[in-house]
């Protein structure tokens, strides 16, 4: 008999090929996509910290001023976390005594930093420079969100080179006046086309060459 | 479609007399179907086998350490990796020479050659696509940054750069071979299918041959697109060395800088491949009885093949001297001197000895008719071309423009691992294809014997 | 084709004019052989079965390993925050602080930057007169002696750790037995110091115990006798050295080289004009070993040291005859002895350390009669408080310890027990004290064999003071608190004082300046820069630590008072100097040492990297290229090539030297240019007791100590020298071969020819319109254009800059196998081409070319790239991004400067916890399997681009300057925007003397040589 | 000629079965003359007079062929002019953004490798393969067609078929054997 196999054969093996790619397909998508995800980017993912600090509570019911804390976010690459004492300017006065801000205590009495652990962590071939964003009119908003929000800091953006690219392709869909950058409400004027081109040009920001270089963030 | 050319003298035979379809078939897929298999070539395929280890051992070892386990270097960045890999590409491209460029040249002749030097082809091509990868510091990225996808850093490959060309020929090159070579075999697959005794072997080829039937409509379409596939894959293995050559010629090193080097480059490939492919034919017709199917006929018009190309790469390293003087650019000048008379003057008189004396000997036709004479020249012939992709990568480098930074080269213990380790995949490779499949296209075969002769009027 | 005509074009290539360096040697068997040692290696790590265990280990892991390697995620990272933040930190902002660095007791002044409280980088202190921004290789990698992991860790007696409370009342019961007999088994023993705080100390203990002893030695110290000088080379037209390398070798250097080069710069350039008072000066070098001061100097005549002074009585005498046989030395010396006639006053004659008091005389004399002293010249008391005969100092100690008189001996810095002269085996008498101490930042030969010892505070961990070389005091302040609880000498000494009793080195340093501000110290009177007494004595230390030094304590300016200062301390040593202090007149030429007729001499030199030795474990001077050579980590004894035919010796043969019964190995480098008839070795390597970097890999580099050669009474050189072959040893090099090969990466002219036909430099190579070539040109006019300008005429190849690119970029350091393969990392080197033919001395030049990334507009690298890691920013950077590259190495192959480097193995120190704040954090650490080069210091670049663009205002000219250049101590490196036709650097890159590097490729090299200019004497050439 | 098989009523067809290729064609082209048009040869190499003789031909393929190549090319072209200047436009070596020449390798690779790959792709769509079944092989020697024997095939869906009358005919064709096909 020279007949090797069953007629339902036919059907399978065209049905089994089709089937294969798709697959490949499917695994493929699966890879791309992951790198993407917030698994890898850490995006809107929350952390445990030492204390749960709430920014909700500090900027937004007390509205505190983001540079309270974070000090240095004008003149230096890094915004600073505050040393305890700034924490202890307030809270040797009020709670006092509430637990959950026992491990602030204890670091400002025996003298040891508390440990926090990072939310927006660039990694260490980046070069992000705080200063030159917040002058240039680039709002914390618009990378950390509204974090007047956040009872617990989270990560609002990818922070993927792709995300940065956005902004220092088009600066001008993103930047505000410098007067608004650490407002949390602030709206851009809607129906004002250009709003951002002036800004641009008025805040003499980089043109899109120079933004986009290698070397402005990889050294 | 296939006829022998009016000879003008009494050649050899392409195939011996007093075969019928019926011993064709039986003699070749014979090989494949029995259960026993001559002890040479389990020897061969064991030891092939251990080599394959060696070659994983050593790849390992760079993963771990990095490049730096070789003997590259700073100012010779490229060293065997880079070698290895055009050598291998080179002989790589007979098999396609042969299969593509000889049908539409109709010679019959290759007929019986065609399907291993094809699988030599896919293999080689195996071997050196190992090598680019590998080469790199961190293969792990350049594994797939080298191609274009859509990715979260915004960042594509830099498509002017000679090795992403070589990216897209080499995967192109593979799979134009891979998708000719199956295409040759389909019909061969359904005589196994239909010639086994066995359920699962006959399972297994089916499947393979696609429920393959000899039915004269597929035919037609079969013959349409092999010969379509082979006007296809002629400037694609001329397009591939001549990329393979870019990434010297692209550079502006004294030695690499020349814009001969396509042709140059390409008739070298053809020159190392048929000397692989007499490499691969004698010992296997030898073994596996074959003497009546590749005759004295083929391997006397390979023999001529290397000749010619041998010439032909002879002139590329005669011009290359000459230019070296009537470029009256002192860099130029001084890198053909250095390659002679430099530290590595050996490397290059001894190439000259092994590409350009040696194939002097196939003017005889005494050299060309004895299978051990012939085996001998391409033995030299592999050698001589491995030894001229270092002269071109390592004698360019290690002296270019500014004095202070000459340096000397030297592979390591890992670099020749790794270089034989590949020869032992080929080898393992090959010889499991040899095993499976049919080394000779069976269905060509036949067209070949008497009773396919057909009245002109009936036939073509 | 005819192979004939082929050699004869060979030999042309080679002809008479250049000659086959020892790079050729890479063509001989042997080197070749040499070479190949892969193989025994990878074997080595094959056979041993630790390593090979962990290959299979790894072996099952790799695939994996490769396979994730790419899309891992990050790991998570803590933030700590301070408790309360210091007032003027702001994290993410480097602090500077002013400090100095002594060297050899002498300052070096520095500013010293610091992130969060760490320092990381070394630059020359600006203001400081004795340094005027430049600084030197040992300033410059004594950061990494900072955080070396092998420092001593802890007060250690017989090697036990102690506690400094233990120290303190063993000394103190010490002192208990030592008062009533004066202290006369008390000795101190330390190196040349020219702190006036230690100095009032040690007066102060020897007021306590008169007869306590303090002694001296420094292995690299001046010959005995020899007169403290300081030179004015601003004012010098032609300077004539007898043995002197004024250019190197300690912070004096610095100066000197600024002002030697600026002068060679100012009158290169000079317009038509002013080339009347812009002459450049003409330097004759009379020296007995080849440095790289010959190197600069526009005659150069190799003599054994031996005949230094004949020469010296030959040129005072106004002409080569007399003593003087050598026919090419009398044409050089009379003709130089002309010169300096012709230029009396501004003509200047500089006597070698190492040459003998009677040479100094002789100069001395000769810069009198010419009236070159108090113009070019400043003759007087040393800066240092102890200056004095170092080798009787130590004769003496030894003495006295051999016949047991010694109860206690506080060694305070130093390692005399490895650098001792060999005959006064100080190691022996070592063994009769009944207490020793020692006080050193390693634990060293010396640390090995005392009873107490006593981690030394590094300077940036110091209070301190020193005297620069010009006597300007300078104060030291740490940047960071002992890593290692270490003392510094003030602390030490302290414990032997009752009313310093638990001060601290702050506290020390303040209260001895505030006590000379105040007056109360004999000899200091201070005023601030405009010459006004200073408001306070707070506003007096407030400045003094803003800048780190005192104006007007300069010898120039008072060196009265200076003097009077300096004897603050009567020491015996100064005492039995003073003797025979500069006043005494030379005697006549019998008196001078006869030169050695027959047999090798020796010559004795500190080796140009490690020092005396103590600088072994420095892995960045220890694969720092020494001059000429180009070999690293390995010492080598110099020959001239006629000796080594002579000898049947090459490159790489190890020798035993044998010298007065002594014996010590060294591998044989052939030195073009090294006088005949002697062999110059360096001390300083074969160190036994030192850290994972400086110890010596196998037994025969434990033998390259040629300490044990030395001996008391001819410290720098002699003769009876015997040599002979005993085999082969690996010398790793960064250069194998130096010829130009009829390229000219150099291009060489005399100042007459230049000021002549100033094309002159243009027609040594075509420089291509840029009009040709098919691709439009890209336009740079809208941003910056960063350009570098290289002075060629003002380098003197002194290395700084590739150590303090090394240091700014966070550039490992790879070993002596992988150099010798080929791949040390630093991304500015220093080329080194000779001139003339090896066997005539005389006829050798030498040129050197520091060589970073050109950043060319048509960068090759660039185009072939698969992967797009290295492409051109707006500003015209070639910018390399560690985190794109795969690693070809395709950019590298075709680089025609190859200025690129690869990470082949993982070569970063990523174990070493103490590495870590070293690092300059705003430069990515690159990792294995990636490529790096010069960024022109695009961290810097970003830094000043980002404070201009948040003040809307333009980069400013001199804002930005790379490390090389800011180290630079000729000022030869110049950066700035080329798009600005007042920057300094569009300036120099108009000059016709300005030429690209291999222009001829069309590559458009950003970076830029200024050709080298010399000023030969016309009666010589 | 007695291996007629009984078979159940309805048949696939009938096959024929020869010695050499002459005879085959001949058949073939008799068969056709006779009208039959449901008809099909089955060789063991390729036989251009048969796919003649029974009025086959697809020149389809050639076009295929050409548009995938055609795609190919246009991909290779708009990709790398894409990348480099609309997607991230670098400054390469000085090199204008739209560097065409240099794109010209990676262009052609893809016209290549599109081509061959429509072709293969094409040709076993055409032929409606995969197809491991297929009634012709329940005839037991119609194993010997992918070896030395040359088969001839008349469906039963044709319009001028007749089992007996067929058979008939192609015995007439010295077929030295005729079977009738189980469907």
């Amino acid at each position: 008999m020279s007949q090797v196999f069953h007629r339902s054969t036919n059907i399978w093996s065209k049905v089994s090929i089709v089937l294969g790619l798709a697959f490949v397909t499917f695994l493929a998508w699966i890879v791309v996509s992951l790198s993407w995800s917030g698994y890898v980017t850490g995006q809107s993912v929350t952390v445990d910290q030492p204390v749960q600090f709430s920014h909700a509570h500090h900027v937004g019911s007390m509205g505190i001023d983001c540079r309270y804390c974070h000090t240095t976010v004008e003149e230096s690459p890094f915004a600073n976390i505050p040393p305890t004492k700034t924490c202890m300017n307030c809270h040797s006065q009020i709670w006092t005594s509430a637990p959950i801000l026992e491990p602030v205590r204890a670091s400002f009495r025996d003298n040891t930093p508390l440990r926090w652990t990072r939310v927006h962590d660039l990694p260490d071939f980046v070069y992000f420079n705080h200063s030159i964003h917040v002058a240039k009119g680039v709002g914390c908003v618009t990378c950390h969100g509204r974090v007047d929000r956040m009872p617990l800091m989270l990560q609002e953006n990818s922070l993927q080179m792709s995300w940065c690219l956005n902004c220092h392709r088009n600066p001008d869909q993103y930047i505000r006046p410098r007067d608004q950058v650490f407002s949390m409400t602030y709206e851009r004027p809607a129906n004002d086309p250009d709003f951002g081109k002036r800004l641009v040009t008025e805040y003499k920001i980089a043109d899109v060459k120079q933004l986009t270089s290698c070397s402005t963030c990889h050294r | 479609m296939i006829n022998p050319k009016p000879a003008t003298y009494e050649p050899a035979p392409l195939i011996e007399p007093g075969h019928t379809f019926g011993s064709i078939t039986d003699k070749i897929g014979g090989v494949v179907l029995t259960t026993k298999q001559p002890l040479s070539w389990i020897i061969v395929v064991s030891i092939g086998f251990m080599i394959m280890g060696m070659l994983g051992m050593a790849v390992t070892w760079l993963l771990l350490k990095g490049t730096g386990i070789w003997g590259v270097n700073i100012p010779v960045g490229w060293g065997f990796a880079i070698i290895n890999f055009v050598w291998w590409i080179g002989i790589g491209h007979a098999g396609t020479l042969i299969s593509a460029i000889l049908l539409l040249l109709k010679q019959g002749w290759r007929t019986s050659i065609n399907r291993f030097a094809e699988g030599m082809t896919i293999f080689a091509v195996m071997c050196a696509g190992l090598f680019p990868l590998i080469h790199t510091g961190r293969p792990w990225l350049a594994a797939y940054w080298l191609f274009p996808y859509p990715n979260s850093m915004s960042i594509w490959p830099q498509f002017r750069s000679p090795l992403i060309w070589d990216v897209f020929a080499v995967s192109t090159y593979f799979t134009v071979s891979l998708l000719f070579w199956y295409v040759g075999l389909i019909p061969d697959l359904a005589t196994l299918r239909d010639k086994a005794k066995l359920k699962p072997v006959k399972v297994a080829y089916g499947m393979l041959a696609l429920g393959w039937r000899g039915s004269a409509r597929h035919w037609q379409r079969y013959e349409h697109i092999y010969l379509l596939l082979a006007g296809l894959s002629t400037p694609l293995v001329l397009s591939v060395h001549t990329v393979v050559s870019f990434d010297f010629s692209i550079g502006i090193i004294p030695g690499w800088h020349a814009t001969i080097f396509p042709p140059y480059f390409v008739a070298g490939a053809i020159y190392a491949g048929f000397a692989m492919v007499l490499t691969l034919a004698i010992p296997l017709r030898k073994v596996y009885g074959m003497e009546d199917f590749i005759t004295m006929r083929h391997l006397e018009n390979m023999g001529k093949v290397t000749l010619l190309t041998g010439m032909i790469v002879g002139y590329g390293y005669i011009s290359e001297a000459f230019f070296g003087w009537y470029s009256a650019n002192k860099y130029e000048g001084f890198m053909i001197l250095n390659r002679m008379f430099g530290p590595y003057w050996y490397m290059y008189w001894t190439l000259i000895f092994c590409n350009i004396i040696t194939p002097q000997a196939l003017w005889f036709r005494k050299v060309r008719t004895t299978p051990m004479g012939l085996f001998a020249v391409a033995m030299i012939v592999n050698v001589g071309m491995w030894l001229e992709r270092f002269v071109i990568v390592v004698t360019s480098l290690h002296r270019d423009f500014l004095p202070s930074s000459w340096g000397m080269y030297y592979g390591t213990v890992w670099d020749w691992m790794t270089f034989i380790g590949t020869i032992g995949m080929f080898v393992t490779f090959f010889f499991l294809f040899v095993r499976f499949l049919p080394m000779i296209s069976i269905f060509e075969m036949r067209t070949m014997a008497p009773a396919a002769k057909m009245k002109e009027s009936e036939g073509h | 084709m005819d192979s004939s005509a082929i050699r004869s074009r060979l030999a042309g290539a080679e002809g008479r004019l250049f000659w086959r360096s020892l790079g050729e040697l890479s063509d001989t068997p042997q080197f070749r052989e040499y070479l190949h040692r892969e193989f025994p290696e990878q074997a080595s790590q094959w056979n041993n079965p630790k390593g090979r265990r962990e290959f299979l280990k790894l072996m099952s892991a790799s695939l994996a390993l490769a396979g994730v390697g790419a899309c891992v995620k990050q790991p998570e990272e803590r933030i700590v925050p301070y408790v309360r933040q210091p007032e003027e930190m702001v994290p993410g902002r480097p602090l500077f602080f002013a400090t100095a660095i002594p060297f050899g007791g002498v300052a070096a002044p520095v500013l010293v930057e610091s992130h969060e409280g760490h320092p990381t980088k070394v630059e020359g202190n600006p203001q400081h007169p004795a340094a005027l921004g430049g600084s030197d290789i040992f300033a410059q990698a004594s950061i990494l002696t900072l955080y070396d992991p092998d420092r001593l860790q802890s007060i250690r007696f017989r090697s036990e750790v102690r506690g400094w409370g233990d120290f303190f009342s063993a000394m103190k019961g010490q002192l208990g037995a030592q008062r009533p007999r004066q202290g006369a088994g008390l000795r101190f023993l330390t190196e040349r110091l020219t702190s006036a705080s230690a100095a009032e100390q040690i007066a102060t203990i020897k007021q306590a115990y008169p007869q306590a002893k303090w002694h001296v030695w420094d292995p690299t110290a001046k010959a005995a006798g020899a007169p403290s000088a300081t030179y004015d080379f601003t004012k010098a037209d032609v300077v004539v050295t007898l043995d002197a390398d004024f250019l190197t070798g300690g912070p004096a250097a610095i100066r000197y080289t600024r002002d030697f080069a600026g002068r060679r710069r100012a009158a290169a350039d000079a317009e038509a004009a002013e080339a009347a008072e812009h002459v450049m000066n003409r330097l004759y070098a009379i020296e007995s070993t080849p440095t790289l001061t010959g190197a600069k100097a526009d005659h150069r005549l190799p003599l054994r040291a031996s005949e230094i002074a004949a020469a010296a009585q030959a040129l005072s005498g106004g002409n080569g005859s007399g003593t003087f046989s050598n026919s090419a030395a009398q044409a050089f010396i009379a003709a130089a002895a002309k010169d300096l006639q012709a230029h009396r006053g501004r003509s200047l004659v500089v006597a070698g350390d190492y040459q003998p008091a009677a040479v100094h005389a002789i100069a001395r004399q000769m810069n009198e009669a010419l009236g070159n002293v108090g113009v070019t010249v400043t003759y007087g008391p040393s800066v240092d408080i102890n200056a004095g005969d170092h080798a009787a100092s130590l004769r003496e100690l030894t003495q006295a310890m051999h016949s047991g008189q010694v109860d206690l001996l506080v060694i305070l810095g130093g390692n005399p027990v490895f650098t001792a002269p060999a005959d006064l085996h100080f190691d022996v008498a070592l063994t009769k004290v009944a207490l020793s101490v020692s006080l050193s930042m390693f634990p060293d030969e010396t640390a090995f064999v005392t009873h107490w010892n006593v981690p030394e505070a590094h300077p940036l961990e110091s209070w301190g003071d020193a005297r620069a070389f010009d006597g300007t005091v300078t104060v030291m302040q740490p940047l960071i608190a002992p890593l290692y609880d270490g003392k510094t000498l003030q602390e030490v000494l302290a414990v032997f004082i009752d009313a310093q009793t638990g001060k601290n080195a702050h506290d020390l340093v303040k209260e001895f300046w505030t006590r000379a501000y105040a007056g109360t110290v004999p000899g200091w009177t201070f005023t601030d820069p405009t010459g006004q007494p200073f408001k306070s004595a707070d506003s007096f230390w407030r400045h003094v630590l803003h800048d780190g030094w005192i104006t007007g304590t300069a010898a120039a300016e008072n060196g009265g008072r200076r003097a009077e200062g300096g004897n603050v301390a009567t020491s015996d040593a100064v005492a039995s100097t003073s003797a025979q202090a500069p006043a005494i007149a030379p005697g006549p030429s019998s008196a001078l040492p006869p030169p050695s007729s027959s047999g090798l001499e020796i010559i004795f030199r500190p080796d140009p990297m490690i020092w005396d030795g103590r600088f072994a474990n420095n892995g960045w001077l220890q694969e720092l290229p020494k001059p000429f050579t180009k070999i690293t980590w390995d010492p080598t004894a110099w020959m001239s090539a006629n000796l080594a035919k002579e000898k049947g010796l090459i490159d790489g043969d190890l020798v035993e030297l044998r010298y007065r019964g002594n014996t010590a190995k060294l591998p044989v480098a052939v030195v073009p240019g090294h006088p005949e008839q002697s062999v110059t070795v360096f001390y300083g390597y074969g160190r036994q007791v030192t850290g994972r970097v400086g110890s010596s890999a196998d037994a025969t580099a434990r033998e390259f100590d040629v300490y044990k050669l030395r001996t008391s009474d001819a410290l720098h050189f002699g003769t009876g020298l015997e040599i002979a072959k005993v085999g082969r040893y690996l010398l790793a090099r960064t250069q194998e071969h130096h010829l130009m090969e009829d390229r000219h990466p150099v291009r060489i002219a005399t100042v007459e020819e230049y000021r002549k036909d100033p094309e002159v430099i243009a027609r040594f190579g075509e420089r291509p319109p840029r009009t040709l070539t098919m691709i439009p040109d890209w336009d740079y006019s809208q941003h910056y254009k960063w350009g570098l300008s290289i002075d060629l005429t003002s380098c003197t190849g002194c290395n700084t800059c590739t150590i303090a690119c090394q240091s700014e970029n966070n550039i490992p350091v790879v070993g002596k196998e992988q150099v010798d393969n080929g791949r040390e990392m630093h991304w500015i080197r220093v080329d080194h081409y000779y001139e003339g033919t090896p066997e005539d001395a005389n006829s050798i030049k030498t040129h050197h070319q520091p060589v970073p990334c050109m950043q060319c507009e048509k960068a090759p690298c660039e185009l072939v790239c698969p992967v797009g890691a290295t492409t051109h920013s707006a500003e015209g950077l070639n910018d390399m991004v560690y985190n794109r590259c795969v690693g070809t190495r395709y950019c590298s192959n075709n680089c025609p400067y190859k200025v690129r480097r690869f990470n082949f193995l993982l070569f970063q120190d990523w174990e070493t916890p103490s590495l870590e704040p070293l690092r300059n954090p705003d430069v990515t650490v690159r990792s294995r399997g990636v490529m790096e080069k010069c960024t022109y210091c695009v961290q810097r670049i970003n830094l000043a681009r980002i404070d201009a663009k948040r003040e809307d205002r333009e980069i400013r000219d001199g804002e930005i300057v790379p490390a090389c250049a800011s180290a630079c101590p000729a000022d030869a490196i110049v950066f700035g925007n080329l798009n600005d036709p007042n920057a300094r650097v569009s300036k120099l890159a108009a000059r016709e003397r300005t030429y690209g590097l291999l222009e001829e490729l069309n590559t458009r090299p950003r970076t830029t040589y200024m050709a080298e200019l010399r000023n030969p004497n016309p009666e010589l050439s | 000629m007695s291996t007629t098989q009984a078979v159940p009523a309805g048949i696939y067809g009938l096959l024929a079965e020869f010695e050499d290729p002459r005879t085959l064609v001949q058949a073939a082209k008799r068969t056709y003359a006779a009208g039959y048009r449901r008809i099909d040869t089955f060789s063991p190499y390729p036989i251009e007079a048969a796919w003649e003789a029974i009025g086959h031909h697809d020149s389809r393929l050639s076009f295929i062929v050409l548009a995938g190549g055609l795609v190919g090319l246009a991909t290779g072209a708009a990709l790398q002019w894409w990348v480099h200047t609309i997607a991230y436009p670098l400054n390469i070596a000085g090199k204008p953004l739209n560097s065409w020449p240099m794109f010209v390798p990676v262009c052609f690779e893809l016209t290549i490798l599109f081509a061959a790959l429509s072709a293969v792709i094409g040709m076993i769509v055409l032929n409606g393969l995969p197809q491991p079944y297929h009634p012709a092989f329940n005839v037991d020697r119609f194993e010997r067609a992918s070896r030395d024997r040359f088969f001839l095939l008349v469906e039963s869906e044709d319009p001028k078929f007749d089992r007996a009358h067929t058979a008939e005919f192609l015995r007439g064709l010295n077929a030295s054997e005729v079977s009738e096909v189980e469907p």
